[in-house]
């Protein structure tokens, strides 16, 4: 079979969710089957990507024909297609189960609908442009857009309360921006270039300069992507956006800034990974997993508590930091990026399935939600599997994930860490557990709970069961080998 | 000649600033809104000086977009802004 | 370089430092709206004085005109009650670790910044000139070198549009109904001017400071000016024509990005024969569609047919 | 004079910065958060272009930079203005 | 010869500026301060426009300061007549002694 170069997939999967959000929104209409002909299209294009990858290793591509620090480079690299191919899964299920969530019908009734695709779609996008780009401009560019695209999917429903917590994300994200752009300001000012490369080759970690700016980029990232004290924002614009929204929001776009802070700490800014940092890094982790956490244990709507599990999922992620003091970073970005991907597609799953639960229970309170009966069993299914998933029970994604730094942790002798890892997985599992048992032990009466359309359960389950069988996949530990971080 | 131009541009600039005491004091909405006006004049006229110790000429261009431009505060000001409701008065507000 | 001139950066700068306090903290809302528009206007003279007259244009164009209109108008749509909610005395007292930590964070800031040696890419720029298709190194770097950057923002602007439209299309502001007898004049007066300068900025582009967003500010200008002075949008303009002129420069940007790959086979590598022509043309779409889309985030709201095409 | 020449303008621009980040955090009304916003910004467009002066040639990259960013700040004012008047509506 | 008449101009309508704020600053109400204020300024930017259109010798810039005296001129005069109707429709009554 002949792929086609990296090069053609990486602008198909740039430029196309872009322009078919922008010709959806000039013409004003939104035909289901060019949509999701359009989303289909991306999919297989990311995979054919992540197969190139996987065959050919990484690439670099100069856009225009100018070299580095005169134009702009995109670079695929192992976490970057990963992620890429993680934002196909989500996207392409978001996009089914918005066909099937929202009502499609002239007039008011029918607004989230035709609102919906093109914000998802250039939403897309800007996760595509964000996880091929090499450029600290860029970045910030691609990260406006995906906010103001976020900000626009949180406020949907155009309720009270969904308008709140739309104003707080923009803000806060508005806030990170701008730290983030004072960060490349300085480090501009200092090396006068703007390509990651560049920077790590030249970047002298002992001069205020770089510290300065490697501060204010890391707060504005941490903003972004909701780490436990600046993390204010995530339950409410989580907790209250449409379904579909909150699984795009809680599984890729705040891993995105994630994803960045992983890509810059292990990328141009890794000579100044001290201890210090390392542990500062760790502590805020562990209280991010601990306040999460509990959190989640003390929440009584389904939404929220999905929502609180992320800011405890990424104080594991934050665990990464302090791992990699060790002089071999390889399998903690390996891990790190396997963890990203894995919550991507449980939490994805999580939120989509609790959509479709609340639907059909007409509450959300955990209480009051149907029990394991009819077409609503499917989607409790998809629960049980993202929640294994997010635990890391063994054949998961979630466990290799886990696994893999786990070792680490065990090879360093870095108990404290490997401490706050288990506590965390407890309390995942003690929150997790506390759904499945109230719902599942004890459900409420529900007569005749409605039927759910097959669009509100397939991409749940989907997404739920490739965390489970990526983990087979995933265990193999030729594949990690491969995992490199990128050049 | 370059001096001279700057020691006018001061001068309008501190003008400005004493100037501003009218937006602070108000007392209504449209006063403070005059004194925008005078600051968008001014700075038309700190361009052109600018122009004149520099010579560069695009800030002649600066200027004369903003002198297009001009109305455009006080126009919204009146259209948008101020409320048709006498009772609703800024200086009220205040308080 | 002189003492005049020092202090003329001077005074302006603390002015600047002071209108923004004002901006951000006066008792008064309207007060704050004010100085914040003036703030905006000295930033257009530090400018100048920084030798950008290329952000110097669009910050003129925006700030003068457009940033003002949409603060005011904004203002004018929330309830007068909301307006100036005065600080109280305990709410003061807490603002002052704030003050402090930002007062420490200036001075780390200052002190990393003043030993910066700032490099820069000016002299890659330069050398690259001659194959850049336009002769304003500003013009260059947005639409050639860093197209993809430009690209991406024209989709934010777009994505601004979309995100406000989608909120719903409940809060068309009714103009006020005071007899306004020369304000027609002025606009008829000010918009072929308008129009007119929105043109020499295009052209400009080329050469020297100006190109398409100072230009875009322009166009929506008057576009503003023309519909606070009572004009409406056309009902036959209202529907999908004013969606794709919205959508136009994006797309175009799109369309030229992939379309030179047929050529040299790398996206946004203009061939050089051709690379004039298509910066043109992609400065021009882009020029026209930022005019629509700024218009269309001072509206606020989709203007829809049931309206009868309010303003 | 004996400071080095873009000294007020960092100076001014670290200001500004503070300014609006501290207002951004202690103010209460949504509409002075998002004026201290953009003050903040400002400070940040200065302060690049303050530093692209310094070199030898005038790097236009700084200005292409600042240009990219009032547009997106100008953006992303828009839509919190929106955002602010539709809550305002839905005031109980 | 044609340097120190525009440097005179300009200087006078620095003062009329001064003037202007003076108004502003001193008068008793809206009417009053707009009196002031829009006659000295647009007086004032012509002067400063003809001292440096003296210097200048070049005739497109001489046109381009004519055009931005005429705008402000425009602009000033169309904007004190909607502050003034505006101000009386908000019942503010003109001052009397």
């Amino acid at each position: 079979m002949v792929l086609p170069p990296t090069a053609m997939l990486v602008v198909t999967l740039l430029t196309l969710p872009l322009a078919t959000a922008t010709l959806l929104f000039a013409s004003g209409r939104q035909p289901r089957t060019l949509t999701l002909a359009a989303a289909l299209l991306s999919t297989c294009a990311a995979l054919a990507l992540g197969l190139n990858v996987h065959l050919e290793g990484v690439s670099v591509h100069a856009i225009g024909g100018w070299e580095a620090p005169l134009g702009i480079h995109w670079q695929v690299t192992v976490p970057g297609a990963v992620m890429l191919l993680a934002t196909a899964m989500v996207g392409l299920a978001g996009a089914v189960y918005g066909a099937g969530y929202f009502v499609h019908r002239p007039g008011p009734e029918g607004r989230m609908a035709r609102v919906f695709m093109p914000l998802w779609l250039f939403a897309w996008g800007g996760l595509n442009a964000l996880f091929v780009a090499a450029d600290l401009f860029n970045l910030y560019v691609a990260l406006e857009v995906l906010t103001l695209a976020s900000v626009a999917l949180v406020a949907l429903s155009a309720r009270r309360t969904a308008l709140q917590a739309a104003m707080r994300y923009l803000l806060a994200a508005l806030f990170g921006s701008v730290i983030y752009l004072l960060g490349v300001a300085l480090l501009y000012g200092q090396y006068g270039i703007l390509d990651l490369d560049g920077l790590t080759s030249k970047l002298d970690p002992k001069h205020p300069g770089s510290r300065a700016g490697a501060v204010a980029l890391t707060i504005g990232l941490l903003t972004k992507a909701a780490i436990f004290p600046l993390h204010f924002w995530l339950p409410g614009a989580h907790g209250r956006a449409e379904p579909p929204v909150s699984a795009l929001l809680s599984g890729l776009v705040v891993a995105a800034a994630f994803y960045l802070l992983l890509r810059l700490w292990f990328g141009p800014l890794a000579g100044l990974l001290t201890f210090g940092v390392g542990t500062l890094f760790g502590a805020i982790g562990a209280g991010a997993l601990l306040w999460g956490g509990v959190l989640a244990l003390m929440q009584r709507r389904l939404k929220m508590m999905v929502a609180y599990s992320t800011v405890s999922q990424f104080g594991f992620a934050m665990l990464v930091f302090p791992l990699a003091l060790a002089a071999d970073r390889e399998p903690v970005v390996t891990g790190g990026t396997l963890l990203l991907a894995n919550h991507a597609l449980a939490k994805a799953a999580l939120f989509l399935a609790a959509g479709s639960l609340v639907r059909a229970s007409g509450s959300d309170r955990i209480d009051r939600l149907v029990g394991f009966t009819g077409s609503s069993r499917w989607a409790w299914i998809a629960v049980i599997l993202a929640a294994a998933a997010l635990i890391g029970v063994p054949p998961t994604l979630g466990f290799s994930a886990k696994w893999l730094l786990l070792q680490v942790a065990v090879a360093e002798g870095a108990w404290w860490w490997l401490g706050a890892m288990l506590g965390g997985t407890l309390l995942t599992f003690a929150y997790l557990g506390r759904l499945l048992e109230r719902a599942l032990l004890a459900p409420a009466p529900a007569p005749h709970p409605p039927k759910l359309k097959i669009a509100l359960l397939l991409p749940a389950l989907l997404l739920a069961l490739l965390a489970c069988v990526m983990g087979l996949w995933a265990f193999d530990v030729e594949t990690f080998a491969r995992l490199e971080p990128g050049p | 000649m370059t001096v001279f131009y700057f020691a006018g541009a001061l001068f309008l600039l501190a003008n400005v600033v004493v100037a501003l005491a009218r937006v602070l004091r108000g007392p209504t909405a449209a006063d403070r809104m005059l004194s925008g006006e005078l600051m968008g004049t001014t700075a038309v006229a700190v361009l052109l000086l600018l122009y004149g110790a520099t010579g560069i000429e695009a800030i002649i261009d600066v200027a004369l977009v903003f002198a297009i431009l001009a109305a455009m505060a006080v126009v919204t000001f009146v259209r948008r802004t101020w409320p048709e409701d006498p009772a609703v008065d800024n200086e009220r507000e205040q308080t | 370089m002189h003492p005049a001139e020092a202090l003329f950066d001077a005074l302006l700068l603390l002015s600047m430092v002071v209108l923004a306090w004002q901006g951000v903290h006066a008792r008064n809302m309207f007060r704050a709206v004010v100085s914040f528009m003036m703030f905006g206007l000295l930033t257009a003279v530090a400018w100048v004085r920084l030798e950008a007259p290329d952000i110097a244009l669009a910050e003129a164009a925006l700030g003068a005109g457009l940033t003002g209109a949409l603060l005011l108008a904004t203002l004018g749509r929330l309830k007068p009650e909301r307006r100036g909610a005065r600080l109280q005395r305990a709410a003061k007292l807490s603002m002052l670790p704030w003050l402090a930590l930002g007062l420490a964070g200036t001075m780390t800031l200052l002190a990393v910044t003043l030993a910066l040696p700032a490099p820069g890419l000016g002299e890659r720029v330069l050398s690259a000139m001659p194959e850049a298709g336009v002769d304003s190194p500003v013009t260059a770097v947005l639409l050639n070198f860093r197209a993809w950057d430009t690209l991406l923002e024209i989709a934010v602007m777009l994505l601004a549009v979309i995100a406000i439209w989608s909120l719903g299309q409940d809060v068309l502001a009714s103009t006020s109904r005071l007899p306004a007898p020369s304000l027609p004049a002025l606009v008829r007066l000010l918009f072929p001017l308008l129009v007119l300068s929105t043109f020499y900025l295009l052209w400009r582009g080329g050469h020297g400071p100006g190109g398409a967003f100072p230009a875009g500010a322009l166009l929506a200008a008057g576009l503003v000016l023309a519909l606070l002075a009572g004009a409406r949008v056309p009902e036959r303009m209202t529907g999908a024509p004013l969606r794709c002129a919205l959508a136009a420069g994006l797309l175009a940007f799109i369309i030229i990005a992939v379309g030179v790959m047929a050529e040299g086979g790398v996206f946004f590598a203009y061939p050089p024969r051709h690379a004039p022509m298509l910066i043109a043309i992609v400065e021009i779409a882009a020029g026209l569609s930022i005019g629509v889309m700024l218009t269309a985030l001072f509206l606020g709201g989709e203007p829809t047919d049931t309206q009868g095409g309010s303003t | 004079m004996s400071l080095p020449p873009g000294t007020l303008f960092l100076l001014a621009s670290a200001l500004l910065f503070a300014i609006g980040a501290h207002g951004l955090v202690t103010c209460r009304h949504l509409l002075r958060k998002v004026l201290a916003l953009n003050v903040a910004m400002t400070g940040v467009f200065l302060l690049l272009v303050t530093l692209g002066r310094s070199g030898t040639t005038v790097d236009p990259v700084p200005h292409a930079m600042v240009l990219t960013g009032i547009v997106v700040a100008l953006s992303t004012t828009a839509v919190a203005l929106g955002l602010i008047v539709r809550l305002e509506r839905r005031r109980p | 010869m044609s340097t120190i008449a525009g440097a005179i101009l300009i200087v006078l309508g620095l003062l009329f500026f001064l003037s202007g704020t003076l108004g502003l600053l001193r008068f008793p109400d809206v009417f009053t301060r707009l009196h002031a204020l829009s006659k000295a300024d647009t007086l004032a930017l012509g002067l400063v426009c003809a001292g440096l259109a003296l210097h200048a010798d070049d005739g497109t810039l001489q046109l381009k300061l004519l055009l931005i005296w005429l705008l402000v001129i425009v602009s000033g005069a169309t904007c004190s007549s909607l502050i003034a109707r505006a101000a009386l429709a908000h019942g503010i009554r003109p001052w009397q002694r």
